[in-house]
């Protein structure tokens, strides 16, 4: 299972910080991103913000990087500073 | 350099940290310190409560790197990075951060550094709680332009 | 503002005076400090002890001016200054200065500031003793240098 | 009586911080260190050096500036910071 991190208010629009992804094979975050707007617009529509960065596995990737089924993909947006 | 960066989900004592900060110093002949207090107001009026959010292991990461890149551009002794996170209520100490060289210029510059870093690029999500209801917050443009003195030309 | 302006002739604790300082701040979001500290060695050699003069009253008056020419800069909530005088040894502290404002930058800016003047304008006169005896000492080119960063242009 | 203060370096050559001179009527500064000069030449050229300041009774003043019997003449040499 994929863990999927949604941090600040991407938490609230999710309903829940985190959430776990079967995969049956790697996707690109951008499809994944496809796969949850279809069923929640809403979320689906701010995890597609351009200033919404994505990290797999702790590193900054960007929307084509490949997420595999042991993977931890985090959606982070805008810091908001200490 | 000694640093020691960590980050608390309880209240932590800024001056009791800074005390041992002090005394495991050898060399340096000063010491810069900032210290964030949970104000008791914002733009959206009285906040009650401030929550932040990181992501373990990756914001303790990132950290670490802003202080070992303040490590090469100054000549510091030691350096300390103390962040809470959690819910936190106003007057509370959010951040320490503690800065000690040889040279005073040094110590001034490279605290500075560390908190235009820590407010706007470190992996925090910061929200209040007032009497509208919880806010999510985001940078000011201040903050951004702050750290952008940093970067290279 | 609330300014506390002090010479002191014994040892002095600065942690427990920032966090007297801190106890006291009602809005600010933002405490910075630098604390001085007997270095063990100067250009010199080795330091056994440090000795600071000072004019009781005058040095006193020009410290207070720096501190109301900082108010009418940056927007502070609260200034502290302590020095010492008299012999001290290696480590222990010379100079607390601590800025708290609403703005992280102008506390940071004012601390500074206030550090500059103490370091090269303030009625102070130093005299290391070490190995070769006593020696006078006078400001570092980059003292001067550092404190006319903040002269009208 | 005045009092005469040397700070710093100046305290050592004068052999002392502090001393006392019967002024029977005002004198300018650079006339006292011309008097102070003729009984103890490297004092008097010392307090004469231009990076010398003068306070009487804790104002800066300058060399032509009246000294009289119950002022404080303070002799300031460059300070060395705290």
């Amino acid at each position: 299972m994929a863990q999927l991190l949604f941090f600040g208010r991407l938490g609230d629009l999710a309903g829940g910080a985190e959430r776990t992804l079967g995969l049956s094979e790697p996707h690109a975050i951008s499809d994944l991103i496809g796969i949850i707007g279809a069923s929640d617009d809403l979320l689906g529509s701010a995890l597609a913000e351009p200033r919404v960065r994505y990290a797999i596995n702790g590193a900054i990737v960007d929307g084509d990087a490949l997420v595999e089924d042991e993977d931890e993909l985090a959606f982070l947006p805008p810091v908001s500073g200490g | 350099m000694r640093t020691d960066i960590r980050i608390v989900s309880l209240p932590f004592d800024p001056e009791s940290e800074l005390a041992t900060f002090r005394s495991s110093l050898q060399n340096a002949g000063g010491l810069v310190s900032f210290t964030g207090l949970v104000r008791p107001s914002s733009q959206g009026g009285e906040v009650s409560i401030l929550s932040l959010q990181h992501y373990p292991g990756m914001t303790e990461r990132g950290i670490a790197e802003a202080v070992a890149g303040a490590a090469s551009r100054w000549p510091l002794e030691a350096a300390l990075v103390i962040h809470r996170v959690g819910e936190m209520t106003p007057h509370e100490p959010i951040v320490l951060v503690a800065t000690a060289s040889v040279h005073r210029r040094a110590a001034f510059e490279a605290a500075d550094f560390l908190m235009d870093f820590l407010k706007s690029r470190a992996l925090f999500w910061k929200s209040e709680t007032g009497a509208e209801g919880r806010q999510w917050i985001e940078p000011r443009d201040e903050d951004y332009a702050d750290a952008a003195r940093w970067d290279e030309g």
